[in-house]
């Protein structure tokens, strides 16, 4: 399909950014909104017909791509090519971006009421970055696309949230200093495999470690090296300190692309470096990782149990629904991988809504304290049953999203080929545990925010200060939730459901990717 | 005639499915009619809702004469739902059992949905309950016809999922979205362990049977899988997937020390109590047990655990029932109770008695509960029974069908004199004389609590005003129409039911023997003659028993009246012991690895500090830094040259 | 005539430029105050005529000129253009400063001349006396420059600079005098050949070291680097402009010319100069933390920077110079970037504390955004040549062997806080403020400078492939 | 007639090195800026010392030392000239020659 290019794909957001901030555009809200609204529903098209032309039983990378200016490749000499790829793992996680991002878009009609004209091209240039991470064919181009996501998403925390840049700065630390970390062991990767082979080539498939040409330390020192700076972004417990402070302090569209997507980026790491470059020492570190996905799981449920704090309690969620994902890819089975990968589509959908839930709460109420908060239901019941199907999902309840990840987890778990089998049922009952956790304290959130008596802060106009200063009086429609809201916390209720009752229309996308990874580390 | 029978009754049983999404149209009907403002018709739900639930009913009565007419035989009708390493499938089966269990369900469905609507005519929430309802019947739908173990967990769980939105039906009151959220958590609880069970289930499937992926764990096919089972793995590793799949039935049957929720379920409104404490939550649970019987059967200890657990529950749920005063409680640890003896049945291996008896059971408590329902309502909402009294004189229907429903609940007469002398038989037949007495004194407290709930509402005294009779015509409809099922229904399936429904050959129901029927019958008057001298006649010296029985500081008494404080013990464990270990989290969470960051950021800033004040602006400074450092490594650089010299490199 | 063979055939740029000092003297006698637009466009005409003088010479092969005290090859033509480029832009930027001090236009060009000269020369120079004498030239020119503007900070701020350019130059100067000891040559080209199967000696180590430690005082890296800061923040935009990129250019074609001669007899030196980048990095980047003075910052900030150049210097092979020639291009446009939007906000608002800066992104966006790029630039943040720039200096290190690896990681850390560095003034910049600020539009040149250079900054990050085998092609060449 | 001390090359590089010192010790340590250029001559002018040295004992061909040390003594006074001038000008704002209180600019 010659229409279908991924560059386009990858930049048009990019452009459009730069379009908008041009000084040619007109400098009106309502423009800008429609305008990038208008874009993200196109993209988002257009990224499902990559989907529609795409064939599943296609046995490697189904689009690809060279980018090249006039015809010379990106650095050529180095052996560092702007390559572009996607296979039906990159796929999954394309249109989930490109879902989110027009979520996060429309959401933001109700949430931004500040500074659109540098709001919306941020957002777009993080759309660019993150389709860039999971199209990059190129170890270093997924590393600049990694790195480009960092300053508009700064900007986006710090900005328009709690106008508390210390989470923001943090956020900035924690993912810079793991990309540190990760560029060390790519350039070391690099390097050594030029070493080995001769050809400078930084093509992600060809720096594989399958064959045993250096020693296992060596392996494991860049194995450890990416991991880290995957573990920072996923988080991986003891890295993940940075999530609920930026998740709380960031507007919601914000928080949606973070959860929804920016997280996903350490897992789809972890399965195109960790896994796809080293199969053997991943199969070595895989009861570790297995280790560290339970704690996660267990840690975050026994942290979003305790907290107060509405948008916390959702933020360990995310903590804790990453813990499956690492469980899973730690099994080294199909199923588990499968599920790992299930799981973070879902989560994406989940988290959002989720946080839509909280963002829209939070919009009427003026606090996210839980023991402020209750009997929301009165007043917008609509948001109540939209809000129970999205935390059916979080619960992981059958034929809803969550489900079927955990499903595959566990039984993925149990099929692998990690000694010994106790231990493996050991860590299986704990991730029940954590699934026990999650339904007390979604429910928690549930039940503390919308029964219960009628909130008296509640109010049902909201003032807002607006660009210059003034004050703009906000009414909300009788129901207690606006159109674009709706429309938001549907399509992912929608989304949640339909996956969880078609699972199979996600996984036929990645079967044989998944395939093509785990057959490769059998061999 | 018969010809014709047997084509449309295969033509239904092929066509099944349809069961499962009238529910789900009528769902989208409802929702359709009820968001249209001037349409919105209370007639046209009921009539959408009672016609899909009798649709249903005519399916599974066409389903079950099919069985009946071709005896073992399976309908199954699968498609692919989730393929990975294994596939799951979803699908439809129907087999005796299956067919049974729909027929009961979808009736009891119709009779409940022809209830409610006078029930909840007022409510502002009619058509969400409605909803609710109709999704239950998917949900229970799906449950019963599933194909496979799988799919049975996945309609568990959602069963699981609208017994929570029943409960919290009412979301305004606190004590319903409490009640709601226990329910959940402890039903959560026993899910996840039987997910464990079925985890490992599939895994075996998988690794040793790898011809049966297609469809894993079909019940067509469990019981070769789990003889497969049983001769793979130790026995210590087959008693815990044993236990693990029976603790999820536990919990959705009430069993110790799962069991408190279930009081919970008198939060919602009362139609959906009856359905949930009949043919609700609880069958799920039994028809599960029912469906892993092969699994269960294989280990002797599996068993016996089986029937402790039964017993114990039947004795304490009972022996609770006996002191609680709200009318709803005494049923609902009723049914916990019940439930207990049907869970024995299994134990002792009388398989066709037990599903006789839950079958028995649930009319009797869906009956009981709608009276109860409709005395209270008519009671302006008073459900304690002691403030109650001398209904019979007003409200006579009531108090002739609840009559009907404690009688059989505790098998003296009607369809429960049947299911309860056939177990009874079994129990004895097993031989174990601490099960029997267990049984029979399990018989006794069940009958002591319904007299006792019989005389203190229905006779005796005017205690409180009472209001007009709550006479809508659909209330009273069904409960007619139930009154008449519980009296003929055990008459009808008596003989059957060894023939029909029986695990592996037929075991004819032996309920006929003078001298255990005598004795059941005497226990059972002999509880109602005590609650009668307690309740009605005031003899002396019973009341001089009672006020030292009813003593506060009694522990008996306590004990039942606090439901042996289970709550408060599961409400210690979670909040001083679990919360305190989440709590202890959350400060290493703040303390510790926020402290790294923090410890970092000020490194960073006396670094920064210590940089720019070494900074002085005084230029000699400059040059003093520039000759330290150059002399410090010049120093350096020599003494590592005069060493290497020395050393001789 | 030799002599005169010699400039026509590899120094007719240095010929222009010392002509357009003399211009510049000569018209100063006679035009000033009104004339100061003229001077700019004079200038202009210099730099330009110079680099069109630049095509001209032959590169290839190396041609020997004066006794082979100068040489000129590709490699000086490279580092010639790299400074006239520089000196074009800051040319550009001088707009407002001259106007300011109108009558003293062209002694202000003729002075920069100077320095340009200096630079150009030391990028040719040969020998340690014609290097000697070209550091001097640049360095004396350097010390005017920034006593130039007419305040006490400007003279204080030369002072420093000149006190802590003798003492390098002294430490320079012994260096360099055991060297000739040594060998007993002053000459490269005899150097090399004195050199050939020498053993090494501490006296040699030594030596090499003061002259490395010395010529970091031109790089402005540790150990002689205390002075930047201040001497930035006493001049003016464009000359601290100048002073980042000129001398630093120079400086670096010297540097790795001397190390390229040098290091394969002084085993110690490429750690010394290892540590002396991660000391400067250190420096930087904690010193810039608290800084509120733009220019102290920008002084801060170009340390860092030749802290990240230098440390490629510790192993001298032509994958690493290559390497650094990529830095100092993308150094160049960015550092030029980012003088010429700090000057226009100077000269537009005459504050320089990094508060003035706050909403400036709400009321200039598109400059905010190219102020942004070029941020992300200096920290290494993609889509920019600084990006590539780090990368290739990283990667050049990651290439020597595992045992250098410490030295990357180090490096890599510093690089989070510089991260904080840079990302200071965007945060203030999109700080909210009720204040509008007003930036008039009238300095095109600066203007075009600003957006010209963000968007070479970028492009060179797209349009790599080109550049890199260039100066890959040019490192070989050395 | 013996020699009591013959003076060779080392004599005249500790003698420069000792003469380096006291500039560098100099420079560090006095206040006064004209105390300072001083010393500035004296580091530089041991490097010269050093030149002389080298050449005479080293290079005796070429003589590049001699030249070399030649061009030092021009810097190193076009450099003290351009020091007293910045001197001049600061004592206008400052009315002080002490080195230790030009510290306007500093952190």
């Amino acid at each position: 399909m010659n229409f279908l290019s991924i560059p386009v794909l990858i930049f048009s957001p990019l452009i459009v950014a730069l379009l908008i901030l041009s000084p040619f555009f007109p400098n009106n809200e309502i423009k800008i909104r429609r305008f990038s609204k208008a874009f993200a529903i196109l993209h988002f098209i257009y990224s499902t017909l990559f989907l529609l032309f795409f064939n599943p039983t296609n046995f490697g990378w189904s689009y690809q791509k060279e980018l090249t200016f006039f015809n010379v490749s990106w650095l050529k000499t180095l052996g560092i090519t702007a390559t572009f790829g996607m296979d039906g793992l990159s796929l999954v996680f394309v249109i989930l971006t490109s879902f989110l991002v027009m979520l996060a878009i429309i959401a933001s009609k109700s949430m931004i009421r500040t500074k659109h004209r540098i709001y919306y091209p941020l957002i777009l240039i993080l759309q660019s970055a993150l389709l860039g991470v999971f199209c990059a064919k190129d170890v270093f181009l997924f590393f600049l696309f990694w790195e480009l996501e960092l300053i508009p998403m700064y900007f986006l925390i710090s900005q328009w949230g709690d106008r508390d840049s210390s989470a923001a700065m943090k956020y900035v630390v924690y993912t810079f200093f793991g990309s540190m970390l990760m560029l060390l062991g790519m350039l070391v990767l690099y390097f050594y495999s030029f070493s080995i082979s001769g050809v400078l080539t930084a093509d992600i498939e060809s720096l594989s470690m399958s064959e045993n040409v250096f020693a296992m330390w060596f392996q494991a020192f860049i194995f450890l090296c990416l991991l880290f700076g995957f573990a920072v972004k996923l988080p991986i417990v003891p890295f993940h300190n940075w999530l609920a402070e930026a998740q709380v302090s960031s507007v919601t569209p914000v928080s949606i692309l973070m959860a929804g997507v920016l997280l996903k980026m350490g897992g789809y790491g972890i399965i195109r470096f960790n896994i796809g470059l080293f199969p053997e020492v991943f199969s070595n570190f895989a009861p570790l990782l297995i280790i560290l996905g339970v704690v996660n799981l267990l840690y975050g449920a026994c942290l979003a149990i305790v907290q107060t704090d509405i948008k916390k309690i959702v933020a360990y969620f995310s903590l804790s629904s990453m813990g499956l994902v690492l469980v899973g890819l730690g099994s080294l089975s199909e199923a588990g991988f499968e599920g790992a990968v299930f799981q973070m589509v879902s989560h994406g959908l989940i988290a959002s809504g989720l946080l839509m839930l909280v963002g829209i709460i939070y919009l009427r109420t003026k606090t996210r304290e839980i023991s402020a908060l209750g009997g929301l239901s009165q007043v917008m019941p609509i948001c109540m049953y939209l809000g129970l199907i999205i935390c059916l999902g979080a619960i992981g309840v059958p034929l809803f999203s969550g489900f079927p990840a955990g499903f595959m987890v566990l039984v993925g778990l149990l099929l692998s080929d990690i000694e010994p089998q106790a231990f493996l049922v050991c860590m299986i009952v704990l991730c029940v545990l954590g699934a026990v956790l999650s339904a007390g304290y979604i429910l928690r959130l549930f039940h503390k925010t919308f029964f219960g008596s009628v909130l008296s802060q509640f109010r049902a106009d909201t003032v807002q200060i607006d660009e210059d200063g003034n004050e703009i009086t906000v009414v909300y429609p009788k129901r207690g939730i606006t159109k674009s809201e709706i429309v938001v916390l549907s399509l992912l209720a929608f989304a949640i459901i339909f996956f969880g009752v078609f699972p199979n229309s996600v996984l036929d996308i990645f079967e044989v990717t998944s395939d093509i990874i785990l057959d490769f580390m059998k061999v | 005639m018969n010809a014709v029978l047997t084509t449309i009754s295969e033509y239904f049983v092929q066509s099944i499915a349809t069961v499962l999404f009238l529910p789900l149209w009528v769902v989208l009907m409802i929702f359709i009619n009820s968001s249209i403002p001037f349409l919105a018709s209370k007639k046209m739900t009921l009539n959408l809702t009672l016609g899909s639930s009798f649709l249903g009913f005519v399916f599974a009565v066409f389903s079950l004469f099919y069985c009946i007419k071709n005896p073992q035989a399976l309908v199954e009708n699968n498609i692919t739902w989730m393929s990975t390493d294994f596939q799951i499938s979803f699908g439809v089966f129907v087999d005796n059992l299956s067919a049974l269990m729909l027929v009961f369900t979808s009736l009891i469905c119709f009779v409940v949905q022809l209830f409610s609507f006078g029930y909840m005519k007022k409510d502002e929430s009619f058509h969400r309950f409605y909803i609710y309802l109709n999704l239950f019947m998917f949900c229970i739908f799906g449950f019963i016809l599933a194909s496979n173990v799988i799919q049975s967990y996945v309609f568990l769980e959602l069963v699981g999922v609208i017994t929570y939105l029943l409960i919290g039906f009412w979301y305004k009151k606190r004590s319903a979205t409490r009640a709601a959220r226990k329910a959940f958590i402890i039903n959560r609880i026993g899910d996840v362990c039987l997910l464990i069970g079925i985890v490992v289930l599939v895994y075996f499937s998988v690794v040793f049977n790898s011809a049966q992926n297609m469809v894993t764990l079909s019940y067509s096919t469990l019981q070769f899988a789990v003889e497969t089972l049983y001769s793979m793995v130790s026995d210590n590793a087959y008693l815990a997937i044993g236990v693990l799949i029976f603790l999820g039935i536990m919990a959705k049957t009430a069993q110790i020390p799962m069991q408190n929720w279930i009081v919970g379920t008198i939060e919602a409104p009362a139609p959906a109590t009856a359905l949930m404490n009949s043919f609700g939550i609880v069958a799920v649970g039994v028809y599960l047990c029912a469906r892993f019987y092969p699994l269960f059967i294989l280990s002797k200890s599996l068993m016996i655990f089986i029937t402790f657990i039964g017993i114990v529950t039947a004795l304490i749920g009972a022996y609770v029932a006996m002191s609680q005063n709200d009318l709803r409680k005494i049923l609902a640890y009723s049914t916990s109770s019940q439930l207990g003896v049907v869970l024995v049945g299994f134990g002792v291996g009388a398989f066709s008695a037990s599903i006789f008896c839950f079958v028995v059971h649930g009319v009797t408590k869906a009956l009981m509960f709608l009276v109860g329902g409709a005395l209270i309502t008519s009671l302006k909402n008073e459900a304690d029974i002691r403030y109650m009294g001398a209904c019979r004189e007003k409200l006579p229907l009531y108090a002739f069908s609840f009559f009907i429903g404690a009688i059989s609940l505790c098998g003296a007469l009607f369809s429960g004199f049947y299911s309860e002398a056939s177990l009874f038989n079994s129990v004895l037949d097993f031989g174990n004389e601490f099960l029997s007495f267990g049984f029979l004194l399990f018989v006794f407290m069940s009958a002591f609590y319904l007299f006792r709930a019989y005389f203190l509402i229905f006779e005796g005294d005017k205690k409180d005003d009472i209001s007009q009779d709550f006479s809508e015509w659909t209330i009273k409809c069904s409960i007619v129409l139930l009154s008449l099922i519980v009296i003929f229904i055990g008459y009808i399936l008596r003989g059957c039911f060894g023939d029909f429904i029986f695990f592996i050959s037929p075991d004819k129901l032996n309920y006929l023997n003078l001298v255990q029927n005598v004795l059941l019958l005497f226990v059972v008057f002999g509880a109602g003659f005590i609650a009668y001298q307690l309740y009605m006649a005031q003899n002396k010296t019973y009341i001089i028993l009672k006020e030292k029985a009813l003593n506060k500081s009694n522990l008996p008494y306590k004990l039942s009246y606090n439901a042996f404080y289970f709550d408060k013990v599961s409400d210690w464990f979670a909040e001083s012991l679990f919360l305190r270990l989440c709590r202890f989290f959350d400060f290493i969470e703040k303390y510790v690895i926020g402290g790294i960051f923090v410890v970092l950021a000020l490194t960073t800033r006396v670094f920064s500090y210590i940089f720019s004040r070494s900074q002085t602006g005084n230029v000699q400074s400059y040059v003093t830094y520039s000759l330290i450092v150059l002399s410090g490594v010049l120093a350096v650089v020599a003494v590592l040259y005069i060493l290497g010299s020395l050393m001789g490199v | 005539m030799d002599f005169l063979t010699d400039i026509k055939v590899a120094f007719l740029p240095e010929l222009i430029i010392a002509g357009f000092v003399f211009i510049n003297i000569f018209l100063s006698l006679f035009f000033n105050k009104k004339f100061y637009k003229t001077s700019q466009w004079i200038a202009i005409l210099g730099v330009l005529s110079a680099f069109a003088a630049i095509g001209m010479v032959q590169a290839e092969p190396t041609y020997q000129a004066f006794n082979n005290s100068l040489i000129c090859n590709v490699y000086t033509v490279f580092f010639k253009s790299l400074i006239l480029v520089a000196s074009f832009f800051v040319i550009l930027i001088s707009h407002k400063v001259i106007k300011k001090k109108r009558a003293k236009a062209f002694e202000h060009f003729s002075i920069l001349f100077c320095a340009i000269l200096g630079a150009m020369l030391l990028v040719s120079a040969n020998d340690f006396l014609s290097a000697f004498a070209a550091l001097e030239m640049l360095g004396i020119s350097c010390y005017l420059l920034s006593a130039l503007l007419k305040n006490y900070r400007a003279k204080e701020s030369s002072l420093k600079y000149l006190i802590s350019g003798i003492v390098a130059s002294a430490v320079f100067l012994f260096g360099v005098s055991y060297i000739y000891g040594i060998t007993g040559t002053i000459n490269f080209d005899n150097l090399m050949l004195a050199l050939e199967g020498y053993q090494g000696s501490m006296l040699f180590a030594l030596a090499s070291i003061m002259v490395v430690s010395a010529l970091t005082m031109r790089i402005s890296a540790m150990p002689f680097a205390n002075y930047v800061p201040d001497v930035y923040n006493g001049s003016s935009y464009p000359v601290g402009a100048f002073l980042s990129i000129v001398p630093v250019v120079a400086g670096f074609s010297f540097l790795s010319r001397f190390l390229l001669i040098v290091s394969p007899y002084s085993p110690a030196l490429g750690v010394v100069i290892m540590i002396f980048a991660l000391l400067t990095i250190c420096y930087g980047v904690y010193g810039a933390l608290r800084q509120t003075d733009m220019r102290r910052f920008m002084g801060y900030s170009s340390t860092i920077q030749s802290g990240f150049m230098l440390l490629v210097l510790g192993v001298v092979n032509a994958y690493n110079i290559s390497s650094l020639l990529y830095y100092l291009i993308c150094y160049l446009f960015m550092a030029l970037a980012l003088w010429a939007g700090l000057s226009m906000f100077y000269n537009s608002t005459g504050r320089d504390d990094i508060g003035a800066y706050r909403g400036v992104a709400y009321s200039r966006p598109f400059y905010t955004t190219a102020m942004i790029f070029v941020l992300m630039a200096f920290a290494g943040l993609p889509p920019t040549s600084g990006f590539l720039a780090k990368f290739f200096v990283m990667s050049a290190i990651a290439r020597l062997g595992f045992m250098y690896i410490i030295f990357l990681l180090v490096a890599l850390l510093l690089m989070v806080v510089g991260v904080c560095v840079y990302l200071k003034p965007l945060r203030v910049m999109f700080e909210k403020t009720s204040e509008n600020i007003n930036m008039p539009n009238k300095a095109v040149f600066t203007k075009i400078t600003l957006y010209v250079c963000t968007a070479v900054t970028i492009l060179l990050c797209l349009y790599s492939a080109k550049i890199i085998e260039f100066c890959e092609l040019i490192a070989y060449s050395l | 007639m013996s020699v009591v001390f013959n003076i060779g090359l080392y004599h005249y590089l500790i003698l420069a090195l000792v003469i380096f010192c006291i500039g560098l010790w100099g420079i560090v340590v006095c206040k006064n800026i004209i105390k300072l250029l001083v010393c500035a001559e004296f580091i530089l002018n041991a490097a010269g010392i050093n030149f002389v040295a080298f050449a005479s004992y080293v290079d005796v061909e070429n003589l590049s030392g001699l030249v070399f040390s030649l061009f030092i003594t021009i810097f190193a006074i076009a450099e003290l000239v351009l020091g007293v001038l910045l001197l001049i000008s600061i004592y206008k704002y400052k009315r002080s020659a002490d080195v230790e209180k030009l510290t306007d600019m500093k952190g």
